[in-house]
This record gives structure tokens, C-alpha cells and sequence, in this order.
């Protein structure tokens, strides 16, 4: 009985445990304490934080309990995660929550939400620049696209390997986009340019946001049919919306659907952090390369905004390219809090959606993109 | 045709892979060189702007298009809102006719806030249920009332319509 | 780069479209159209017809983006179609939405659902001698018996190469019952026969609902075992809304497990008609096979309900034969259409129900009957 | 006995397939015939009707059975509902000692709202807890009072139920 | 045409059945019933009774019916109750459910949820004196955690040739706790401790109960490797509810989530009782000992709770220990009621819940210990 | 050290099998003894104790040191409390200031109905739209009255916060 109890003992984590996996429970529980008390993209914090902590617990191999090994319940929820499949759910869900009125009000300001897409791409280059493989490098670069899903998704079909540090990476700087976007934000615009009101935008038909899920995917994918999943998902899930026949679909899709596919999502990209594969170099360049990434694009929108004033009679506050970055809705409403800072009666939420929901769709292009050029 | 394609892209792919190959190793402008960075990432964001530029001009044009559309439809609902302004002021006739109750108006309440729960066209077996179960008082005749009032109309598919406009001049 | 650019433009749709894409991809807007416009069953048209956008834009093998390619998210989602899990989770949802009430109350309309069957048998007779084989006749009768699921499920079984063509005719078809129904009840009922009026159905006791599902369930599949899948879940379903204490595990099966099946379900198979394999004379005979089968289904009903007249002492009115065919609820509702045409005070709906909800428990049996007699 | 079924299945299969595997280049009567379309379909229709004809017979015998089963309960029930009446009769005397104002009866209302969304048996603190978050005005006192007028009772399971009928009654 | 239908005849139910099959449809019946009539466990017995029917109807082998034909529908949805996926879903929704306060508010009372596993290993010590394997005798053993979705998984992960009886056995037992315990409670307790009333429980602020079910998992899995899937789901969930600010997620996860687990859960364990391969004297055993288990793990929750008093300034309701077997809220309410016998105005309910959830989180760990140490 | 393990491991399973090989045939004590079954039974509850136990006795202490974690907040939440009092305060007179017409009564307890259903931050056209698709009448005046009345107040971040103590105190 001794030697069972001591046999049970080198089973136990206290036995087992490593200093990797006591810093990433540590950083689990950052993140849940980030997501509520700083109410910091909750949805995903916790649910990501508490996964860390599930995939950190000491284990021992071959009883079939870890995240990696073949018919543990966690290897099969993360299977969503690694054959792309959540990610698309997700989008279906965020199409049937999404309004596109500002959007088509002023079709224009879509060019913002291209612009900050450069952010990916010079990440990439960075990527490349750091050593890393052209296939690590673009699903790298993807992080400046600040869309969670939509970087795990190019992440499971380019690199697998490396979907934990990228997905956490991704969705820390999206939590965080309160902390890094102010600063360049301020740095990048004048205050006199801070302090342009935008125009009203026009009213929207029902007819025009029926249309255009249709012609969005169509003419997005006929570009670039790599984009498909992601958009075709968007595009369906915002016609069910906007359809209004069909209701009930859309709000299964905004509420169970997408709720069920975040949670299972979270819990598994968490739990693929065990901390001796998680802890490494390649991480910590990921984890640099993603801030980088994140503050590039918001500059590039920024700066394209500025440029596009160049040309523009009525003029832009080029505050809002910053939320061309995506990052839904948190960015826009750092656009707006920044605005408001300068004059508590601007009120630039509402412009700043057009340029942030531009941002998904320009993103899932750019990852489309990078997916047919980089594949085996 | 796609035959083609394949084989150009099994070449591309190819001549890519060679360059990768040795991009493990190699670092800073030399590895973006080696991976044919500087190429991608032109062809990528110029791919992600046409694709977002072509966009928003269709969307520009589409507004304009819808518009032309609608014009002719415009013009037709401009005889027809008079048309139904002249129907609307004969249905508020007939509705004066009807003076509700305290307790009326309030019954009408309740039935306007079970049929926000039911889809556009309900049926009205399914509505007089919910009148039971919730504990509506006399729901046959005050369905009758509906019915008479044409706050509850027929959309001629054997369902039946909510007019909101109706029920709210009702009880104000 | 050129040679980038090239290659790139050679992935996209710009390069690759076919006519047949551009056909289908015409035929998924129309079919959008269709339920959003004129409000045709618009929970299955729309998601349907958005399939088709998706199944059509011009891709590239070798990515995983095809519904053919094992690997593709879309094939995953469609697994429940191929290996037919989404009906049976359907039908749990008809399940505990379908009220039997006034079948119980009237149990001899149940008749009027078995001889709109008789379209099935016919259309297989008729698709054998259109040269089909008899697994894909069967598969092609299946579409008279106007349920979408059902023919999707028998389809999966055993003829799995016809799935997108037999459910685009069923799913068609279904949406134009109002369109395709009315003339036939026209042209084979006199207008005193349109004129009866029908009992009040009596009372039904709450047990007596409670005891329905089971009965049905043991009855029909001790005769059709192969009737399992589909009845077991629609009984189930039934028990579950007719139980009172499992009120919640009813409501999802009717809210977001019913919508999520349906949204997959519909998406997927739209996305099976890719051009290429969906235009074919094969589709065109299915076409006219399934308007064929949906005619025949209704005259059967109709005249099974006159012959019924001759030895029943309280006639009924022959019309709510037709609503025998099923496609729950619209062909109840066309009877009531067309019958309150001739007199408006007739409320012929509720008499409809019965037969229309008969009709789905007899499609089963049938699917059950034709799979068991056709499988290899 | 499933073995023998199993040989004779495999024996009609293989029949079968002999036949069918000339259908795909044979059309009309011959290739029906080929593939025993005839037979099949008069197989499968005489099933599903052999199947809807003994459920609408069973179901018809159902409801006759169920109401001699019932019967009983019923002559019982008839004892009963007078004992009952005579119950109610003394808790509508009860009420009656209560005499509600305007807004006791609104609070009752609002309660009665809260107790339709909750299980049949539900617990109290889960009641007040609703009471408090949907803010109700004075929840204590109010339930306090829904005690005593019994719409809230012990379901002597520690959980309680809504009298529907009991507070109809107090709120009129 | 004779032949074909002899054929069929052969392939009905009238022709394939067998006594086996008739008594478990009887079963099903008796469990719907008690679902029904008597309000036992209804979300549990239900689906159970029903699926007890679908999986009894005599069906012929080789078309893809029956739940352990491969490719059946059936089979499919039974592939999360054989690699233990439901369970640990189920089990995130009860945390979302569960209001761990009355535990924190007085901690020594988990002791009761632990004391009552020793009915676990008693009865595991049972059925190995009765001749079952080890790894069968642990699966037969957690029957007296009183905890289905932890039965099942234990059973699925050591011996998933016995899930039939021994989920049909959990739940059974779980169902009749209104039946089994109050007889045992009067046994061992007097009058005059059944009368002692609880000590207020103080008030638990929000933090406590946002840290509880981390540091709850943490430790407890550092122990107890192995109780990682069903404990990190349940303090999962119960983080989702308690964090507020992901409040939509613990919606989802208490509502669709578990109730389409349940309901899948439900039918295919019953469909898995194939009167064949469930009338065994194995199956006999099982019922008897799961019994038995039921009724030790009962006793000793009371007997500790009454040596707890030994030590108690504050002495606690030995009632309560009953609780401890989980089975939540039933034998909390079971307490409750029998506490309610003898002192109408003393409420038990909120002081058995402490027990009740730790009842949960021991029979957990149970299984862990016992899924780690009988592994092969 | 985990190799070490793993080969303890096998070990020891090994051993185990070795007893189990023949468990199927042996019943009673003999079975038990051959399984293991005791040392199991008492290393199983040990750890199903030694778990719990300790769970307590964190819980017990984390409540301590939560409390004096959260001691010093409580002193500066004293002060806080005040000073939010006096805010309070003058918020009680400014609303004071505005007397609300009973169907304005009315149409607050509507918002505030509707406010239940959205998040604890919403934004105004949000409202706005809720408000005019529940039919409730004038909704832009309603909400400048909201505002005014600080029942609606901006959390600073461009969303919006319902004020339940404000609300309630309006249309008492
Ligand atoms: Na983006
Ligand atoms: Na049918
Ligand atoms: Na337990």
C-alpha cells in the first residue's frame, strides 16, 4: 500500500510540477483577473486564462488527459481549433451581430480598413527578418489583423504548431488595444485633426443591406477564393440578419451558436499552452512581433486617413482609421474615447464602426491571401 | 485550363519551397529575399486594397442603382400612400365608433405585447392560447373586439397581422 | 512578382469561372430571393440559396476549400448531411414544436397522410422508367413526400451522389407548394366539395397526448424498422413538448438545436451543387420527377379523401387531402387559403393540421420502407 | 432464426442486384420491371398504410380505454372538487380578510409575472431574489403577504408553487 | 411480389422480436412514467425511457440501425458517451449552475461530500468480492457518487462495455433518492438530532466566490490528475457565472450547452440497452450493488456528520450528511423534507446544499483517483 | 524524472495485472486481495479526504485574507461612500427639479424595462431603437429627459449605464 500511495504521489502534479507550468498558471490567472476586473474582451480572457490553467495542471502522459494526446475529451473539443472550424462558426455569429449601415453610408471609408492590413504584411516581412519560416511568418503577421479567429484559423491551416502562442498573443493585444492605441494615436494626429466631426451619415435602405452580404462575398471571393470560410460565413451569417424572414436563425447564430464555439474555442486554445511547449523563444518573438504588429496597423490606418483628407472635400477624423484595425468593437470605442478627450460632444463611435467592421473583411482577405500563397 | 493552372502553381510552389528551404537560417533582409517577402506582401495588400476598393465602389454604385429602382416604385407608392391614407382615415372612422373601456385598453395592451411575441403572421388559435395562458380575462370576445377594430387583420393566407398604427390609436 | 501577380490571378475566380458557376450562382440569388421577397420558407431557401454562392464561387483545388475536399470545413459540416445525423436532430425539433392534437381527435384523417404517399411509389415507378437505377428511383420518389429532411436522410443512405439535386427539388418544391398545390385542388374538387364544412374536432386529453409519441413510435417502427432514425427522433421531440416537466430540454430541441442543424444543414447542401457536378441531365430529370411526384402527391390525397366521402357519414371537405403531402405547415395553409376563396367563414386550417403532420409520419415510413427494400 | 433471415435477405439482394444491374441502360416498363419497381411499390404503399391504418386504430381505441381509466378518477374527482370547493370557499373567506390596495394588487401583478418565469416548484429565496433584481418595491412584506393570502404555498417539499386561481382572485 | 413481402415480414419487428426486447420497452414505459407522473428526475428519465425504446425496437443488422452498427446515426451520437465527451460538457453547465455560497460560507462541510465516497470504494470492494474485474468494480463503485455524467464517463474511460446498466443503474438510483434515503436517515439519526437547527451561514462576498473555483481546481487536480476533465469544466462553468462580466457564456453553457448534451446524453444511453446485451446477471449485479452503494454512501454522510459533532462547538444537522452523496438538488430537497417532518420551521435546504456541490467534487476526484489507478 | 515515473508506472501495472489476470475467476476476499482492493479502497478515500480537506482549509483562510486584502479598500471606501453621497445628494435635487407628468412616469418605467434587457453598457442608438420598435411614444424627448434626469449617464467610454437607484426614485 506504501508503494501505491508513493506511486500515486509521482502521479500527482505536486510530484510532476515544473516551473513553466507554475509561470503559465500564473499567467492564466492574469489574464482571468485582466478580463474581470479590467473587463478587458471578457468573453475571451477568461475563458482562454481558465484554459491555461486546465492545460498547465501537471499531468502524466498516457491515461489519455492532455490536449495532446489522441482521444483525451480536450484533444477532441480542440479539433474544432486545429481543422478551422470554430473560426468560421465565430464569423457566422459576428455577421449575424454585425451592422453594416455605416459602412454603406459611406462606402469610402472601407479604404481604412484596407490600410490598416499593411500592419500584417510588414509583420510578416518582420517575421521573416526574425528567422522565422515564410508559412510562421505570414500566420505571424496575422496578428496585426486583430482578429482572433480569423488568426487562428490561417495559424491551424498554416503553421499548427504554433496556434497557441499566436492565438494568445492575438487576443491579448485585442484585449489590450484600450492600452496600446491611445499613445499612438495621439502621437500620429494633431490636435486640431482630433477635433474634425464627421459628417452625418446618410440613411441605409433595407434593400442596400440585404444587397450586400450577397455582393460583398461574391466580388471578396471571386478575388480571393482563399477568403471563402472566413467571409462566406461573415456574408451568410449578416443575410440571415438582414433578411429578417429569417430571424431565428440569425439569433441562434449571434447567441448559442457562436457563445458555444467561443467557449469551446477559448477553453482549447488555452489549454494548447502547456508551458514546455509554450515557453520558448519562438513565443516570445511571436509575443514582439504581435505588439508591433498591432501598433504598425493602427498607424497605418491613421496615416492613411490623413492622406485620404489630401483628396476628401469633407474632411475625415483621422482618428478613426485607427479602428480600421478590427479589433470589434473595442477600437472603435478607443477611437471615440480619444475624441471625446479632446471634445466631450463629438461623437465619433458610429463613424469609427464603418472603418472597424471594413477591418474584418480586409483581414479575412489578407488572410485568404497569405493562405494560397503559402501553402504546401 | 485548370489543368494549366495546377502545373504554374506546382512550379511556383516549388520554386518557392526552394527558396524556404534554406529560410530557417537565415535571418534579416536576406531571409525576407530567400522567402520572396518583399513580392508577397506587395501582391497581398494590393490584393486585400482592389479587393475592398472594388467594394466600396459597387456599394457606391448600388446606392444609385437601388435609387433608380426605387423610383418608379416611388412614384406608384406616392398613389398608393393616398390611396391608403384615404383607407386609414376610414378604418380611424370606424374605430372612433368603438369607445374602449379602461379595461378594454388595457386587455388591447396585453394581447399588443403577446403578439410582439409571435411572428408577423400568426395564427389566431395560437394567439388565443396565449391569451389563456396568460391569464387574460375573456379572450374570445376581446378577440372579437380585435377582430372588429382590425387591430387584428387577415393576411388572406389563413394567418393573421398585428397592425401596430391600429392598436396604438386604439388605447391612446 | 509579375510572375506572383500571374499566378495569383490565376487562383482567382476572374480566372477560373465556367458558366455553370456563374448559372448556379444566379440560381442561389434567385432562390434568396425567393425567400426573402416572397417570403417562401425563407428558413430554408435563404440558407440554401446562400449555400449555392458558396458552392459556386470558382476555386482552386488543393487548398481544403471545397466541399469535396476532405479537410475543407465545409466538408466537416457536411458530414452531417452525407452520414444523415442533421434530419434525425431536425426532427427531434419538429418533434417538440408539432402539436398532434387534432390527429388525435380525428384519428381516420390520418389515412389522408398515407395516401399522399402514394406520389412517392409513383415517382419511383416514374424515375425507374426514366432509366435511374432503383437506389437513386428511390431516392428521387422520396421528393413527393414534401419533407426535406426526410428526403436529405434516404437520399445520404442511398444515393449519396444525388443529395444536392434531390434537395434543392425537395426544398424547391416545398417552397412552391403555394404556387403548385392550388389549380390541382381546383381542377379535382367541385366547388359544393369545397364548401364542407368540417366538425369540431373534440377535446384531447393531455394524456392522451403524452401516450401519442410512444404508441407511434413502437407501432410504426415494429412494422418499418428502418423508420427508426427519423420517427425515434420525432416522437422523442414530441414527448419531450407533451411531457410539461421536460419543457427545457423541448425548447432547445425547437430553438438552437433545430436552428444550428437547420442553418448547417441548409448551408452545406447548397454548397453540394457545385456547377460542375450539379448541372447534369441527370438534375434536369429530378427537376421534372419531383413537380411530377409533388402533383401526383396532392391529386392522391385529394382523391383518397373523396373515395373516404363515400363511406363516411360526416363528409369532409376533400381539400385537406392535399395537405397530406406534408411540407408542414404551408400545404395546410394553402387548403385553407383555397378554401376560405369560396367561403370565407370556413376555418379549415386546424381540419389541415391532421393530415399535414400524418403526412411526415408517413413519409418516414415510407423513407424507412424504400431504404430497407433498396439498400445493397 | 436472424440467420436464416440473413440468408434470405442476402439471397433477395443478390436477386435484386442481378436484376438492377441492367437497369442503368434500360428505360420504361422494362427497366420497372427489371428492377421490380411493380412489386416494390406495392410492397412499400401497402406498409405505410398497413402503418397509419393500425396507429389511427390504436389511437381511436386510446382514447376509450384512457376514459373508462378515467372514468374512476372521475366519480373520485367528483368527491373530491366538492371537498375542494369547499375548500377554495373557505380560502376565498380568507382572502377576503385581505383586502388589497391599488398597489398591493400591482405588486401581486408584477409577482405573479416573476412566478411565470420560474419552474412550478420553485424555491423562495430564487422568488425574492427576482423580487429584488426586477425591483419590486418592498419584496419581504409583499411575499409576507402572498404567504398569508396563500397564492404562494408550500409545496411540502421545501419548494413552493403559484396559486394561479388564488391570485387571479386577489387581483380583481 | 409473395416473396418481397415475406421478405419484409422478415424484417419487421413482428417477425425479429424477442422477450429481451419486449421487457426493456416495458422498462422504458415504467421510466417514462416516473419521469412523468411521479416528477422523478424527469430530464434524466425521460430521455433514458425513450431512448430505452428506440434502442429495443427489434431491428434487422447490416442497414446502419442499430447504436453499435458503425455509420448509424445512432452510433454517431453515442460517440460522446463512449470517449466521455458529454459528461464533461453537461458538467460545465452545472457549474454554470451551481451556487457554491452556503459551501464557502462554512467550509467544514465539504467534509460530509467527502465522507460520503466511501460508499464509492465500499462498493467497489463489493463488486470485486462478487467477482467483476478491477477496472469494472471501479466503474460499478462511483454508481454511489450519485453523479450520472460522472458515472458515465468513469464507465466509458474503464469499462465501456457496462455503460448501459451502470448509467441506467446511476441514474435509476439518482431518480428513486426520494424512495432510498429517508428510510436510512431515520434509521441512524434521533429524533432530537434531526431537530437541531443550522447556524445562519455568513455572507459570501463576490470575490470569494469568483476565486473558489480556481484555486478549487487547482488544488484539487494538483491531487487528483485525472478528475481534470469533469472538475475543470465544472469550476469552468462556475467561473463563467461567478465573473458576471461572461455572464452570455454561462447562459449559453446552462441552458443549450447541457441541454443538448442531455438530451443526447439521455436517448443513446438508453438506446445502448439492447435488451440482448443488457439482461445479463452482470447487469443484476450491477442494480444490486449500485443499491447498495447508494444506500452506504448515505449512511456514511450521516455517521460522519454525527463524529463531526463530536468535535463541533456548533453542532450541524446530521441530516445533512445524507447529502453528501451529491445527486443535486434532490437529496439536498430530501433532507430538507425530512428535516421539515419533525420541525416544520427548520430550513435545512440551504444548509444541505454545501454537502450536496462538495458531494460533487468528491465523487470527481473519486473517479480520477479510481480512473488513474485502474487504467490499463 | 518523468521516465522514472513511467517506468514505476509500468511496474506497478504490470504487478497489478499480473493480480487481476485471474480476478475474473476469484470471488470474495480472495478477489479483493487479488485486485488490490483494499490498498486501493484506503489510498482512494485518503485522497478523496486529503482533497477536500485541504479545499477547506483554503477556503477557510482565503476569507481571512480577502478580508484584510479588502480592509484597507474598506477605509477608503468609507471616505468614497461619503463623498458618493453627497453626489447623491444633489443628484436627489436636480431630479427634484424636474416633476414628472404620470405618462412620463409611465414611459421611464418602460426604458427601464427595456434597459433590463441590454447590457450593463449599451449605447444610446441601441435604446433608441429598442424603444421606437416597443412602440414606446416620443422616444427622442423621453431620452433628453433620461439624460437630463441622469437615469441614462455616459460611462465615459461612449456607452451607457441605467441608473436603477435614479430610475426608481423618479417614478415613485
Ligand atoms: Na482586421
Ligand atoms: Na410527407
Ligand atoms: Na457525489
Amino acid at each position: 500500500m506504501d508503494a501505491l500511495f508513493l506511486d500515486f504521489y509521482h502521479n500527482t502534479g505536486f510530484y510532476l510540477w515544473d516551473y513553466r507550468y507554475i509561470i503559465m498558471i500564473i499567467v492564466g490567472m492574469v489574464f482571468i483577473y485582466l478580463g474581470i476586473a479590467k473587463d478587458y474582451e471578457p468573453l475571451l480572457l477568461v475563458p482562454i486564462g481558465f484554459g491555461m490553467l486546465i492545460g498547465n495542471i501537471p499531468i502524466f502522459k498516457g491515461l489519455g488527459l492532455g490536449i495532446y494526446e489522441n482521444n483525451s475529451v480536450l484533444h477532441y473539443l480542440y479539433f474544432g481549433v486545429t481543422q478551422g472550424i470554430y473560426p468560421p462558426l465565430i464569423f457566422l455569429g459576428i455577421g449575424a451581430m454585425t451592422d453594416f449601415s455605416t459602412l454603406l453610408a459611406r462606402p469610402v471609408l472601407m479604404l481604412l480598413g484596407a490600410a490598416a492590413q499593411m500592419g500584417v504584411f510588414l509583420t510578416f516581412l518582420g517575421a521573416l527578418a526574425l528567422g522565422f519560416e515564410g508559412n510562421e511568418a505570414a500566420a505571424i503577421g496575422i496578428i496585426g489583423g486583430a482578429d482572433g479567429p480569423t488568426a487562428i484559423f490561417l495559424t491551424a491551416k498554416l503553421a499548427p504548431h504554433l496556434i497557441g502562442p499566436i492565438a494568445v498573443a492575438a487576443y491579448s493585444y485585442m484585449a489590450l488595444v484600450p492600452v496600446i492605441q491611445p499613445p499612438i494615436m495621439k502621437l500620429l494626429t494633431t490636435r486640431k485633426e482630433r477635433l474634425i466631426r464627421m459628417e452625418e451619415p446618410r440613411d441605409v435602405t433595407k434593400r442596400e443591406k440585404i444587397i450586400f452580404p450577397i455582393v460583398a462575398f461574391v466580388l471578396c471571393c471571386f478575388l480571393a477564393p482563399a477568403a471563402l470560410p472566413l467571409l462566406g460565413m461573415l456574408c451568410f451569417g449578416n443575410l440571415l440578419k438582414e433578411a429578417v424572414v429569417t430571424e431565428r436563425l440569425a439569433v441562434t447564430a449571434r447567441t448559442s451558436l457562436i457563445d458555444i464555439a467561443t467557449i469551446l474555442l477559448g477553453v482549447t486554445v488555452g489549454a494548447s499552452t502547456q508551458g514546455d511547449v509554450f515557453l520558448t523563444t519562438a513565443s516570445v518573438k511571436i509575443f514582439v512581433l504581435g505588439a508591433l504588429s498591432f501598433g504598425v496597423a493602427t498607424a497605418c490606418g491613421l496615416l492613411f486617413a490623413k492622406i485620404m483628407n489630401l483628396f476628401l472635400k469633407t474632411k475625415i477624423n483621422p482618428l478613426i482609421g485607427a479602428a480600421g484595425v478590427s479589433a470589434v468593437p473595442d477600437s472603435a470605442r478607443v477611437v471615440h474615447m480619444v475624441g471625446q478627450r479632446e471634445d466631450p460632444t463629438n461623437f465619433l463611435l458610429m463613424h469609427a464602426m464603418a472603418p472597424n467592421v471594413s477591418g474584418v473583411i480586409g483581414s479575412a482577405i489578407a488572410a485568404g491571401v497569405l493562405w494560397s500563397l503559402m501553402a504546401h | 485550363m485548370p489543368k494549366r493552372l495546377l502545373q504554374k502553381t506546382m512550379k511556383a510552389r516549388v520554386f518557392c519551397n526552394n527558396f524556404k528551404s534554406g529560410g530557417g537560417h537565415l535571418y534579416g533582409l536576406e531571409s525576407i529575399n530567400a522567402s520572396n517577402g518583399w513580392a508577397i506582401s506587395i501582391v497581398g495588400i494590393s490584393i486585400v486594397f482592389s479587393g475592398l476598393v472594388s467594394l466600396s465602389l459597387v456599394i457606391s454604385q448600388l446606392y444609385k442603382v437601388l435609387a433608380l429602382y426605387e423610383d418608379p416604385s416611388k412614384i406608384t407608392a406616392f398613389f398608393k400612400s393616398k390611396k391608403s391614407k384615404k383607407v386609414d382615415e376610414k378604418e380611424g372612422e370606424k374605430i372612433i365608433t368603438i369607445v374602449l373601456t379602461r379595461s378594454q385598453k388595457e386587455t388591447v395592451k396585453q394581447f399588443a405585447l403577446l403578439a410582439r411575441t409571435l411572428d408577423d403572421h400568426f395564427s389566431l388559435p395560437r394567439l388565443l392560447h396565449l391569451a389563456q395562458i396568460s391569464g387574460i380575462k375573456d379572450p374570445y370576445p376581446s378577440l372579437n373586439i380585435l377582430l372588429k377594430m382590425r387591430i387584428v387583420e387577415s393576411d388572406e393566407n389563413g394567418f393573421f397581422m398585428w397592425k401596430n398604427e391600429v392598436s396604438d390609436r386604439a388605447v391612446r
